[in-house]
């Protein structure tokens, strides 16, 4: 085995102080060197521990040591110490902050592994293609519990006080919801499951699809089991085509198990599954759209009431929640209410499931505990912002959310806590931004995808986001007034108060809660004509520094509008009314002349 | 008067036929008929419009609605290798647009257009789901992470022969 | 595989799931046998999964190491994709991501043979509940 | 049914559970604005969208403002339709409906009776705001022979999809694209004449914009009556006299034969004639053909077709050719009204008074749009020369009076000219459903059983109802009447038709809801289904009023099949009279 009998595991994530990292596995490796112990001892870069507060960190294996906050300097003592002594370094241990005490043993610290997977549990941990691997992992036994020890309203009120709410943006109860849709009397009910996810930016139903299909088959199962209904139905982006794949399969297993079908497990429960296709709209993520996007019509949302559970589907009760929703059913029914309900705040319960991208190291996918707050999400399981920038804010609920600042970082995330702070929590894709980013070309960016995704049938959405984001244009043209952040208030206001659906009444919220979190930025784009971000093309200037200009020619003949003049080793001179702001006279320029103000 | 010359080889009117006859001539299933039809087509040309709403019983208007409603269905022949650039939000602050910028100079097409020697058609798309790699670059059916505008020219070259 | 007839029929066969090692399916972490997990959800099909997870098979066998390689989902670090997981019998399982087929070979011919670490791992920080009452 | 309370503008009312608040308001005498929701009371026509957000209110507990048109009333409702916040929304959300819509009311035909217009004049917008660089939607305009479609006007209202495809079941018409540039359009956004479009109008009488409009053929109208080599006749179809009057402001039900015929003369028409005398001339053919089929189809004759489908409506009849061309053989062979007289105009008439047909232009004034189409069809001209040149809707006509100064209300009543102006009750009731049907049974009863008619009015066969059936009895032989109005309701007997399972042996269709009174060329209802009742019930007045009021009792038809065309279904009568109808549906060439 091992020529190695101990590693040296040093955080390297790039995040928090990652500078210092290299620093340690250099120390260390001298000390191992010095001692003549590199052959058996192995020091190891990792990735981030997700643990950054406390960073850098060292961990020993095999022996679980986990040592927090170590300097370069640290070095020496763990070797001589911990490693040739075989005693731990009590003072770089983590301290438990209720009880003072040192854990030196990682295995008792999963308080510091910050996420929780439920919806996730399986996603990464077995294979989604093997419905037996899904089985092994207790899978389908929530099922099975119901349907012989449960009736449907003891599920319904199971699923009712777990205090779970809807994962897809909305936050309604699901078991409330499941509750409608027993009440209203049918010869057909349907359940739907929306994977219609077309949130920008989130990804985490897709993971759940690729990662555990048969997790959503049985929580609709259930569902269906509940309102009495007998069909279900995904409704599905096209542009999934893996996540398809393994949903046909995942759905072909359970058929040949007889875990869908008819008789499921000899109760007299039947229960099958088809997909549908979405065609790339997303509107269709709103539950009356994506009922007639279903039905091979326009996906045009309607008037609520009446609601789904109403009429729905082929105009039967229905009943629609989306993947990670569902993925989080059988957990909930196997451990229980009171287990899910322990989890989160006082009114959000659980665990949700966060994409986390945009200028974050850790891009990827997590799961927490509702409550946790964006600078654990952030700085800690994400690692910090790339490239060592400044954290500037963080788009939560994609088009439809807000931007949170740095003085929204201690919130504890919970649905309730980002309406208040004027964000949602939408589906959960999470966009880190940093210094770099300008907060009315970011808001203009949203715009634009509202008004390519409207569909038109109510005219403040229809109309009033493209005047939106006219005049956001305008304003990152520095053809913005004062009095146009008014009018930007004011049409961003009605446009929530009158649109139609879902779409139009969030879509100008990322306008309202940047305009609100960085008033300064837009004024400064109106007023000084100055985009603080350096983002907005219209509002930069490129200047030739006089010093270092040594009058090469290269910028005058590279320059694709003739915007520059000036004679053959003469200082040139940038025109700019012509100027297009193409940069290519700065790339070309050998003597740092050419700045940008 | 009708004045729409609907011409199709029989292959494809049976095609259409049978794609319909699949999903029950139901026209709740226009949509799924449509996914097939633009698989097999490419597109999803007038012609083949006008035969899908008569098998459907569904007023051609409807099925031309429904076409232009949902961005995933085109009207337009694409390209050999269909380029798309996914405009996500994550991708969008990692720099997608300098990389469709960059494409748009290469192709010397613009966002819609094909190529003239139809090798190559671009188009922008909303988040692919993989924001991991941000910026993502579709090619048919093979994913590109983490482009940056000095890529490009290797991966068109991929496609050049 | 016979249809499941009720609830006792399923849970029969979860436990035997769960105790047949010589089935080796990775749900039921044997400890008996050298396994290697590769995420292949859409990020990392797309960053060059199926070409690791094919190595793997391939090489694995070729260098006659008896391991079970199979693929999952998403283990969440899209940015360090490919990732992989290996557990070695009797061991804590342990990610590495960025697994291009250099570091493959690496994590074979170093980690699966000898146990010594190569770079690139990412540490779980994850608890995962379990379903078991 | 279970009543509740609540209360809107701080006044408590009590409504039926399920009234939406916008019909609760309307109760209380609140006029709330909206410019999408339309509904035709008692014809079960009601457009709903809920796409303009005008009709906003708001609703104490609701986060956002509610659509009152879409939202139903609870118990313990309180609701304000007009709070400053109300207010400021509907202002904000019309200035956006008014940045994406041409500001060329000078010359839009819809200028002075346009629902966008008016609207924004209520809600007192002066200016809008961005206007200098906001994007509008614009697209290709389209004119077909009867429809002008320009959908840079287009307000998303719906109203013309939900005629178009609930009401007509035409399904020309679809919502299209998406967003910004969504709109409603034929398929593939092509002209109206590629499409399946019956031109019966319905989209138009109900456009709150100029979006849709008539193709206006008043000059060409003016230049005919300014050439002083042509004879210009004019023939006015019955629904016209009972609607004219509305655009003049005169109350909905007002019959102003005698004033739009001096009128008429007054804008010189050198003669006016009357399209009723054709109706009666109508019925003097279907009403034999009818007979003739019946009986034959009585002793066996499995070549005689029954039911028979009556075919005076240009928008039925292209509808069946489009849809139904598999039972093209199936309508009677007649010519409407309208190509009847002009036949007859340019061959008997002309060669009375000695002139040339090409020095005639017959224009006539109809309720209806499809009639611009119908006098356009290649079969119903001579050598180039159409037997009907102009075709012109009670709305252009209206103006036409406008333009010339004419005071109509103030002109004394004249009589129609003679010989093609005389008729009676039966052609006057052609222009409410149920009356073709009606005018058939008083000639036909009498011509087959040989009898004197007791009752003249067939009360069973009138009403609002889509699809009504009576059965008549002629002398001991029941005939089964079925009447549809509304191109759907047509589809509904015609499916029963072609599966073989109709019980009727005559069958009435009128394409608009209401039949002509309810034209897509009459003045505007803005959803006021009232006006379309006064209508029925003026068409039925003037019918009393008549000293004749059956076909075959008209002297002047009598006359003109003494001197000219011999007896009904005669050779001479089957040249002129009747025409036959063509396969529209759509053909797939099979490429080799």
């Amino acid at each position: 085995m091992s020529k190695y009998s101990m590693h040296l595991l040093v955080c390297g994530g790039t995040g928090c102080h990652a500078a210092e990292s290299d620093a340690i596995v250099c120390n260390l490796r001298d000390e191992l060197e010095a001692k003549g112990l590199l052959d058996s001892v192995q020091v190891i870069l990792t990735g981030c521990f997700g643990f950054c507060e406390k960073g850098p960190i060292v961990k020993v294996m095999p022996d679980n040591t986990f040592y927090v906050q170590v300097k370069p300097e640290d070095a020496q003592t763990i070797v001589e110490e911990h490693v040739i002594k075989g005693r731990k370094v009590n003072r770089l241990l983590y301290k438990d902050p209720l009880t003072k005490e040192a854990v030196s043993d990682s295995k008792h610290m999963v308080f510091y592994k910050k996420q929780m997977r439920i919806a996730l549990r399986n996603c990464g941990f077995i294979n989604p293609e093997n419905i037996d691997e899904y089985i092994a992992r207790d899978g389908y036994q929530a099922l099975g519990k119901v349907l012989t020890e449960m009736s449907p309203e003891e599920t319904i009120k199971l699923v009712k006080d777990s205090g779970q709410r809807g994962r897809g943006g909305g936050g309604f109860s699901t078991g409330l919801k499941w509750e409608l849709a027993r009440k209203n009397v049918s010869d057909e009910k349907y359940v739907v499951c929306n994977a219609d996810e077309g949130d920008p930016g989130a990804f985490m139903d897709r993971s759940v699809l690729e990662g555990d299909p048969h997790s959503v088959l049985e929580a609709m199962a259930i569902c269906g089991y509940s309102i009495g209904a007998s069909d279900g139905l995904i409704y599905i982006r096209a542009e999934y085509p893996l996540a398809i794949e393994r949903l046909k399969i995942a759905i072909g297993q359970a058929r040949e198990y007889g875990l869908l079908g008819d008789n499921i497990f000899g109760t007299g429960f039947s229960f099958d599954i088809t997909l549908r296709y979405g065609a790339g709209a997303f509107v269709c993520g709103e539950e009356t759209a994506l009922i007639h996007s279903m039905e091979g019509l326009r996906g045009e949302p309607t008037v609520k009431p009446p609601f789904p559970a109403e009429s729905g589907y082929r105009n039967k009760p229905t009943n629609v929640n989306n993947v990670e929703t569902f993925a989080s059913i059988p957990a909930i029914i196997l451990k229980g209410a009171r287990w899910y309900s322990s989890i989160g705040t006082e009114k959000s319960k659980g665990t949700k499931v966060f994409a986390l991208a945009g200028k974050i190291n850790n891009v990827g996918l997590i799961e927490v505990p509702m409550g946790t707050t964006l600078r654990e999400v952030i700085f800690e399981i994400g690692g910090g912002i790339r490239n060592v920038k400044k954290f500037k804010g963080v788009q939560t609920g994609g088009p439809s959310g807000g931007c949170l600042t740095e003085k929204h970082l201690d919130t504890p995330i919970d649905f309730d806590n980002l309406i208040a702070a004027g964000s949602m929590m939408g589906s959960g894709a999470m966009i880190v931004l940093d210094e770099d980013d300008c907060m009315v070309s970011m808001a203009k960016f949203f715009l634009e995808f509202t008004v390519e995704e409207s569909c038109g049938k109510c005219a403040p959405c229809r109309i009033g986001n493209k005047r939106l984001h006219e005049l956001l244009g305008q304003i990152c043209e520095g053809k913005g007034s004062l009095a146009d952040l008014d009018r930007l208030k004011n049409m961003s206001l009605v446009i929530k108060d009158t649109s139609l659906c879902g779409l139009g009444q969030t879509s100008p919220n990322p306008v309202l809660s940047m305009m609100d979190n960085f008033r300064e930025e837009y004024v400064a784009h109106v007023t000084h004509k100055k985009c603080p971000a350096g983002q907005c093309k219209s509002l930069m200037e490129y200047i030739i520094n006089l010093d270092n200009c040594v009058g090469c020619t290269a910028c005058a003949r590279v320059c694709p509008v003739n915007a520059i003049t000036g004679e053959r080793k003469e200082v040139h001179l940038i025109n700019s009314a012509t100027c297009i702001k193409c940069g290519a006279c700065m790339e070309k320029c050998k003597f740092d002349a050419i700045y940008i103000s | 008067m009708s004045s729409i010359k609907i011409e199709l080889r029989n292959e494809d009117v049976d095609f259409i036929k049978a794609t319909c006859s699949k999903f029950n001539s139901d026209p709740q299933e226009l949509i799924n008929v449509l996914h097939s039809c633009q698989e097999h087509f490419g597109y999803l040309p007038a012609e083949v419009q006008e035969v899908v709403s008569g098998h459907l019983n569904v007023p051609v208007a409807k099925v031309y609605g429904v076409v232009t409603f949902y961005s995933f269905f085109t009207m337009t022949p694409k390209g050999k290798h269909p380029i798309s650039i996914c405009m996500g939000t994550a991708c969008y602050v990692r720099g997608a647009e300098k990389v469709l910028e960059e494409f748009r100079k290469e192709l010397k097409i613009q966002v819609g257009g094909t190529t003239s020697d139809n090798k190559f058609s671009l188009s922008s798309l909303r988040c692919v789901g993989a924001c991991g790699l941000a910026p993502v670059v579709l090619v048919g059916d093979k994913t590109y992470g983490r482009v940056a505008p000095d890529d490009i020219k290797g991966i068109l070259k991929e496609y050049e022969k | 595989m016979s249809k499941i007839k009720s609830v006792a029929d399923l849970k029969m066969r979860r436990d035997k799931l769960r105790s047949a090692s010589e089935t080796l399916i990775n749900a039921t972490e044997p400890d008996s046998a050298i396994q290697v997990k590769v995420s292949m959800a859409t990020c990392g099909i797309a960053s060059g999964a199926k070409t690791v997870m094919e190595f793997f098979m391939e090489q694995l066998d070729r260098r006659n190491v008896v391991a079970v390689v199979t693929q999952t989902g998403c283990m969440g670090y899209c940015y360090a994709e490919p990732t992989i997981e290996v557990k070695l019998p009797g061991q804590e399982p342990v990610v590495f991501g960025f697994v291009d087929l250099k570091r493959a070979d690496q994590i074979i011919e170093k980690y699966i043979k000898t146990g010594e670490l190569v770079d690139g791992i990412i540490p779980v920080n994850y608890q995962t509940i379990d379903l078991k009452e | 049914m279970e009543t509740i309370k609540l209360t809107i503008d701080n006044k408590e009312i009590d409504v039926h559970r399920g009234t939406t608040i916008y019909k609760a308001a309307r109760e209380l005498g609140i006029d709330i604005p909206t410019l999408c929701y339309m509904e035709l009371h008692d014809m079960g026509i009601e457009n709903n969208p809920a796409g303009c957000r005008i009709c906003v209110a708001e609703v104490e507990g609701r986060r956002n403002l509610a659509p009152t048109c879409s939202t139903k009333c609870e118990p313990g409702m309180k609701v304000k339709t007009h709070s400053t916040r109300v207010l400021n929304a509907r202002r904000t959300v019309m200035e956006f409906i008014l940045s994406d819509h041409p500001k060329d009311c000078l010359v839009c035909s819809k200028s002075g009776n346009c629902e966008l217009q008016d609207m924004s004049h209520r809600l007192g917008i002066r200016e809008i705001p961005g206007q200098e660089f906001a994007a509008t939607s614009t697209y290709r305009k389209d004119t077909s022979p009867s429809i002008i479609r320009d959908l840079d006007k287009c307000i998303m209202c719906r109203r013309c999809e939900m005629m178009c495809n609930e009401v007509q079941t035409v399904g020309a018409l679809s919502a299209v694209n998406r967003g910004f540039m969504a709109t409603v359009a034929p398929a593939f956004e092509q002209n109206l004449e590629y499409s399946t479009c019956t031109y019966c109008g319905q989209c138009v009488s109900v456009c709150p914009t100029g979006a849709l409009t008539e193709v206006n053929h008043v000059p060409q109208v003016l230049r005919a009556l300014n050439d002083p080599t042509k004879t210009v006749v004019v023939q006015t179809a019955p629904a016209v006299r009972v609607a004219l009057g509305e655009e003049f402001g005169l109350a909905p039900g007002s019959i102003v034969t005698g004033k739009m015929t001096a009128a008429l003369r007054a804008l010189g028409f050198d003669y006016v004639f009357d399209t009723d005398f054709a109706a009666d001339l109508t019925i003097m053919e279907e009403g034999t053909e009818l007979l003739d089929r019946l009986t034959r189809h009585l002793k066996g004759d499995k070549t005689a077709r029954i039911p028979i489908l009556t075919s005076c409506c240009p928008g039925w009849v292209n509808f069946f050719e489009h849809y139904f061309p598999d039972l093209k053989d199936v309508p009677s062979t007649a010519k409407s009204p309208q190509q009847m007289f002009g036949a007859i105009a340019k061959s008997y008439f002309a060669d009375k008074i000695g002139i040339n047909r090409k020095d005639m232009v017959v224009v006539s004034i109809m309720p209806c749009l499809a009639k611009k189409y119908e006098c356009q069809r290649d079969e119903f001209s001579v050598d180039g020369n159409p037997d009907v040149d102009y075709s012109i809707s009670t709305r252009e006509l209206a103006n036409f009076i406008k333009q010339a100064n004419i005071d109509i209300k103030n002109l004394h009543d004249e009589e129609f000219d003679a010989p093609l102006g005389e008729s009676t009750g039966a052609g006057v009731i052609f222009g409410a459903t149920g009356g073709v049907i009606e005018a058939a049974c008083r000639t036909a009863y009498e011509v087959y059983t040989g009898k004197k008619l007791e009752r003249i009015d067939f009360t069973e066969l009138r009403g609002m109802e889509g699809v009504r059936s009576a059965t008549i009895d002629f002398n001991g032989l029941p005939v089964n009447i079925g009447i549809a109005h509304g191109l759907g309701n047509a589809r509904k007997l015609l499916d029963e038709v072609r599966s073989g399972k109709s019980q009727f042996h005559a069958i009435e269709v009128m394409a608009c809801p209401g039949g002509c009174i309810g034209g897509g060329g009459q003045p505007l209802h803005h959803g006021n289904s009232e006006i379309i009742k006064a209508r029925a019930a003026a068409i039925y007045a003037e019918d009393r009023k008549k000293p004749l009021r059956k076909s075959h009792e008209n002297p002047f038809i009598i006359k003109l099949y003494d001197e000219f065309l011999g007896k009904p279904g005669s050779e001479k009568a089957h040249h002129l009279l009747h025409t036959h109808y063509f396969d529209k549906k759509k053909k797939i060439i099979v490429k080799k």
